[in-house]
């Protein structure tokens, strides 16, 4: 029988989650989350700034480059807890964006960007295109070398933060093959961001024309390592996505019990009715074990063959959960659930938004079909 | 009612389909509401109020109502027909759904002469709007239990409160309204009273709702020392619990004289299939993979059952052991079906489910996303699912009530 | 937009339906049931020949051979209230029979069997072998032909009152193609029968050894129409099998709410209790879906194409919504429910029979998905 | 209780594995019990009996018990390991449950220490098979009213009733009774006292009861004038249902001091899709179809979620909001996975599925459809599902009572 992960828990994370929880739940209450909602740039930066000197951006990255050395399942109980409280800002993208380098960069690359990651220099990647596949290798945007130069060509969508980031990391095909190229927010006009309308309103994403961008020839990743660093840039971000939504999960059925508990009907809280407290039972025990999975997934994200097989399936079962539990959130909330001012929205789109980020359940399913079966 | 000649039902229904082939514009070219619950904005209103009205000067609204109220005093069979072309033909919804399903069957059984004078013709032609005011802001699922007061005085109630969902609020001309005309009385149901009131007199404002979606398409409606005419009152004063779940036998099918048309597009599971053969994985049609197939035909399989359930109604050798049990547990299986295929086919959009309606990049300029938001007013309003589940349970199968 | 079937229903089918809802109430209490579990031949002779006299078993033969000229839809209404009642014996088998002979038999065989089986003579049908394939044309017993006779060989699994049939029609291959055979009960030795223990305790099913039978040459059905036989046998079974089904489930959820408004835990009936009350209603819904779409398949039955349609469809809810009462049965009966005593478990077994004979939900599905897509 | 020495506890460990790689026979060439609610036959108790003793005399079962009952004294980590190690090699289940979990750890926390000489060593020897009285016939979920009366008399009381579902009833030797001492107290919970009760004195009578599989397994056990010695009296007198809720938090694992082991073979997802490649469809193995693909993957997190959160319980840093969730969820997630997944092996048998425990034709012997009809003796028993739900809503959540 196939080893497909099992359950562990670094000090570190102990240390992580506790602090996290608490910075979280202080810094990013609702009515802020809102505020930011309506805001250009969509998150705090005084906040951003914190997080940084928290030290949470150099968690993963290594100590020659300005790190704390610890593991990507390190970065698991930050994430959790900042999708817990619906954080905004570009914590995941450039944790992303320094797995990239760390996976796939260049040594000149890794010495020059890494410390600035590590310090809180935003940056994000640009995977995406047209139809949104989840396969990271249909990229058609191309990458052409003329006189001591890179030029690029294509559109790349969904990429989040592109505003805010110092750096963004495209994937493009490089003489027919996939490569990624470090590309300096300072070379793209702003006319070559368009701000998108995205079902999650706490979040900032943006199509990036790259027709007309030049780089230098030292922008490029390390080609040899494309392939890689896009297999392992798909896992991390299903990782951390899996953190967002188990932290968006409780936070789902958090809010439908204070409901329940509170909001009288026929005389008494309607969490007294069985056929409301079955199914927040229901959903509670999904995420329950959601976020079993969450953990195996981190504490075997690095090995080899497992730590696939552990992170499909967190993300096959937070899919099942963050939208089982935000779906009936707003279901159980009744009439306020069908207005804008209830937070149930605010998950259930979330939930959306992560299923379309990576892949959703019945995706990972067939992944994980290959690999089990 | 004799049975109708089956030559001028015959010659009616191609009238009918010959009407709506010609005059059905399913694509003004804006997103046309698929329920009277989502009309959000002016040209939406504007549109369906027309169209209506048009279809009732056809005379396909409305047939089986009497002539001198505005309807063609015809059997329901032609009605029944005029819908079924309606359907065919995909035509927009009917707006004034208060009016032709709730109001006008009421007025029809216990309506004054002067009731029906006044309103019921211009039910039919959308010149007056009619909404609901049942549900409070604190008592959504809990009807019997409305703290909003009327005071008789004179010729008139003083009203005070307010009431919320109500559809077409900021349109509306009218409203049935529930309310306690009895604070004292012991048993809450008691209390009740139901009565016309115009929402266009000092004292009546709206405010409206923003929804989950980001839009609006209901109001809070707020009373405040509004004087309505007591010749609204239907029934006798106190007797407004047994008039308003009168109201919900004719919604739910369970008792006849509506006046036709549909209020809701039924939803089109065979427009997700075209979705599933539209979207791709991995280079292919969606509907290429198994697992999508599998589903797309449950879904089949369930619109079918509505359909065939709708049908049985009007077999009555099929609905001996629960007469009542198809046409009140329709809601249960239409709302949360709605709900369902619309969370599947945002699925089948795959990465695009990422982008929201307003974004080019949105399917369908981001219909299905909005479409399964949308479908929670009726898995909530008008009963809750889990309320439904207590309706079926102790009025359909005797199972005793909590 | 294919027709995929509507809602009909016949004066006949009316007629039937009362005079059989009063009949197998009358006859088939669940005592007798029970009493005929344990008997050897599994059913009531006397009621048998009321059947007969009732002319039940005419109403989808032609005229010409003794018949009522009726559909097989019209025989729906009947086989609802006998699967309602768990009335044992070989009405669906002789019908079946019948079918086979009506769709692919010799005009000396229809002339010589019809009128016996239109008169109340039971007959059955040998269709499946070894893995009990649904596949009916998945064959390898034979029929070879010696000095004017046919010799058979094989073994045919699941054949329903194999004890009590005067008439077994097998499915072989003669000269390598699908062949069907009437054979004559008095040529089949007792020994070449084996009675199988079977789910649904309610029947009878037997393995048939066909080694060593001969019979007339003049025993084979029209070759030309044996495909076309076994394809309409394939659906007019499953058709009489969602009768069956429907009736049952219908049964399951009476005896569940009968429980449920009795049976007192917390001082309340249990039926008070939403945890059971909803999904009982969840059950009778499903019931309701699943009996229109019978009536469905039983209107649009001899329809070219759209008759399949309905009767896949038609099977595909009949085997959910009996599993699914059925399943919830047993549990809303708590520990009663457990025992062997409680009529639940009577219910659950057959589903899980009718799910195994002629294709499951997802078998049908399958071929829902080739024939709507 | 000081950490165990690494070094200790993988000697131990290694000890254990080939202890039962040895030792574990789990094909006898009868069927073996999957629960100890399903032994049906002498010749399963007898094996199981032997089975449970011989692991004992190894050291391998209540390790973590006192010396001085039978146990060897050690860190819990180290029967951990043991049980770790049966469950490896998929050794049969434990047979004396009731004693191991409920019984055992009770006497430990709460027995006199006539109580532990008696009746501890005996237990995990299985030397005194023990069940449980909780259940009466009319009060199946609701064990707080239970009606089995008992009346002091002398140093003894006479006890008169019955209980259901007594597992291993004929078989077992002592029982934990819940009873009425004091049928006039106003609050049902208070007049119930906890006895431990001998089985195998006049006036105790088991009558099996038929399963709906068509097998045996439990008993109903009645009393007729039946004298109990008193000092087996656990708690006060009176104090009844707290003892009662005390055993189940062992029985859930809520609260330490079982003597370890299993008394129900984990259900093996592994073993389902097993059957999925040997069973055929269209003359392919059963698993390469994609709908049976999909379904297989579903069960197979699910069993993975099962393991993971057991493994999570022993993580307090990921169990700090709601502390009792995982254990107090653990029956409810379990009891009915296993009753669905079985339900699903049922449908890879295809037509096979007909077919029923004892025919040749039958798949595996029959063991699918056994193993899903046994599966509702642990949905039903031992709390409902449904009362399952509402322990976690009530107890985990908070949710009021209804």
């Amino acid at each position: 029988m196939q080893d497909i992960g099992r359950m562990g828990f670094s000090e570190a994370q102990g240390d992580l989650l506790e602090s996290a929880t608490a910075f979280c739940a202080d810094v990013s209450p609702v009515a802020r989350v809102r505020a930011l909602m309506t805001d250009d740039l969509g998150h705090d930066p005084a906040v951003w700034r914190q997080i940084g000197e928290l030290g949470w951006l150099a968690i993963a990255i290594p100590e020659a480059f300005g790190g704390l050395g610890l593991e990507l399942g390190d970065v698991v109980p930050v994430v959790e807890q900042m999708g817990r409280r619906l954080l905004a800002g570009p914590y995941v993208s450039t944790t992303l964006a320094a797995q990239a380098l760390i996976a796939g960069g260049t040594d000149a690359q890794r010495a020059e960007v890494l410390p600035q990651l590590a310090a809180g220099t935003p940056a994000t990647l640009a995977l995406m295109e047209g139809a949104a596949d989840w396969d990271l290798e249909a990229i058609t945007a191309t990458v052409t070398a003329g006189a001591g130069n890179l030029t690029l060509a294509g559109t790349k969508i969904l990429v989040e933060n592109a505003d805010a980031a110092r750096w963004i990391i495209a994937s493009v095909l490089h003489e027919r093959q996939p490569a990624l190229v470090l590309i300096d927010r300072v070379s793209v006009a702003e006319t070559a961001l368009r701000r998108e309308t995205i079902i999650d309103e706490t979040r900032r994403a943006f199509s990036l024309t790259l027709d007309g961008i030049t780089v230098p020839a030292s922008a490029l990743l390390d080609p040899a390592r494309a392939a890689a660093t896009l297999a392992h840039l798909h896992l991390a971000a299903n990782l951390l996505a899996c953190a967002e939504m188990c932290g968006g999960t409780q936070a789902a059925i958090d809010d439908t019990l204070d409901y329940a508990k509170t909001r009288i009907q026929f005389g008494k809280p309607i969490g007294t009715y069985q056929g409301v407290k079955h199914p927040i039972v229901a959903a509670y025990v999904r995420y329950e074990q959601a976020r079993s999975h969450l953990y195996s997934a981190a504490h075997c994200f690095n090995e080899q063959g497992t730590g696939e097989i552990a992170v499909r399936m967190a993300k096959a079962e937070a899919d099942a959960a963050f939208s089982f539990a935000a779906d009936r959130a707003i279901q159980f909330h009744g009439g306020f659930g069908f207005t804008y001012d209830c937070d149930a929205q605010l998950y259930r789109r979330r939930a959306i938004w992560h299923a379309a980020q990576g892949g959703d359940r019945a995706f990972h399913k067939k992944k994980l079909a290959e690999l089990l079966f | 009612m004799t049975a109708p000649d089956p030559k001028d039902l015959a010659e009616y229904a191609a009238d009918a389909d010959a009407w709506f082939l010609a005059n059905v514009n399913s694509d003004p070219g804006f997103m046309l509401p698929l329920t009277f619950m989502e009309v959000g904005t002016d040209r939406q209103f504007d549109f369906l109020r027309e169209w209506q009205a048009r279809v009732h000067a056809a005379g396909y609204l409305g047939a089986a109502w009497p002539k001198e109220y505005g309807g063609r005093g015809l059997h329901p069979d032609f009605q029944a027909a005029a819908t079924a072309a309606m359907r065919k033909h995909n035509g927009p919804i009917m707006l004034n759904a208060i009016g032709l399903n709730w109001t006008g069957p009421l007025l029809l059984d216990i309506g004054t002469e002067d009731h029906k004078q006044r309103y019921l013709k211009r039910i039919l032609s959308a010149e007056d709007i009619w909404c609901q005011g049942f549900s409070e802001p604190e008592h959504g699922s809990d009807l019997g239990n409305a703290q909003t007061r009327a005071v008789r005085d004179g010729e008139a109630y003083i009203v005070n409160g307010s009431k919320i969902w109500t559809t077409l609020g900021h349109y509306a001309d009218y409203m049935i309204l529930l309310c306690r005309t009895d604070p004292a009385s012991t048993r809450k149901y008691d209390g009740l009273s139901f009565i016309l009131t115009p929402m266009k007199i000092p004292g009546v404002t709206t405010t409206p709702i923003r929804k989950l979606t980001g839009e609006h398409g209901f109001t809070q409606t707020f009373f405040a020392d509004a004087r309505v005419p007591a010749d609204g009152l239907m029934g006798k004063e106190g007797e407004g619990w047994k008039v308003a779940m009168r109201t919900l036998e004719y919604e739910r099918g369970a008792r006849g004289g509506q006046a036709g048309g549909y209020v809701q597009t039924p939803t089109n599971a065979w427009a997700v299939l075209d979705l599933a053969r539209r979207m791709q994985r991995g280079g292919k049609p969606a509907l290429d993979d198994p697992d999508i197939r599998s589903q797309m035909v449950d879904f089949i399989l369930e619109i079918q059952s509505l359909e065939l359930c709708r049908q049985r109604i009007a077999v009555p050798a099929l609905n001996t052991d629960h007469p009542a049990g198809l046409p009140l547990s329709s809601k249960l299986m239409t709302t949360e079906f709605v709900r369902r295929i619309n969370e599947f086919a945002i699925t089948l959009t795959g990465g695009q489910g990422a982008y929201y309606a307003g974004d080019p990049n949105a399917v369908d300029y981001g219909f299905w996303t909005r479409a399964y938001l949308n479908a929670f007013s009726a898995t909530i309003g008008g009963g809750t699912t889990q309320i439904q589940h207590n309706i079926v349970g102790e009025h359909v199968l005797g199972l005793p009530k909590g």
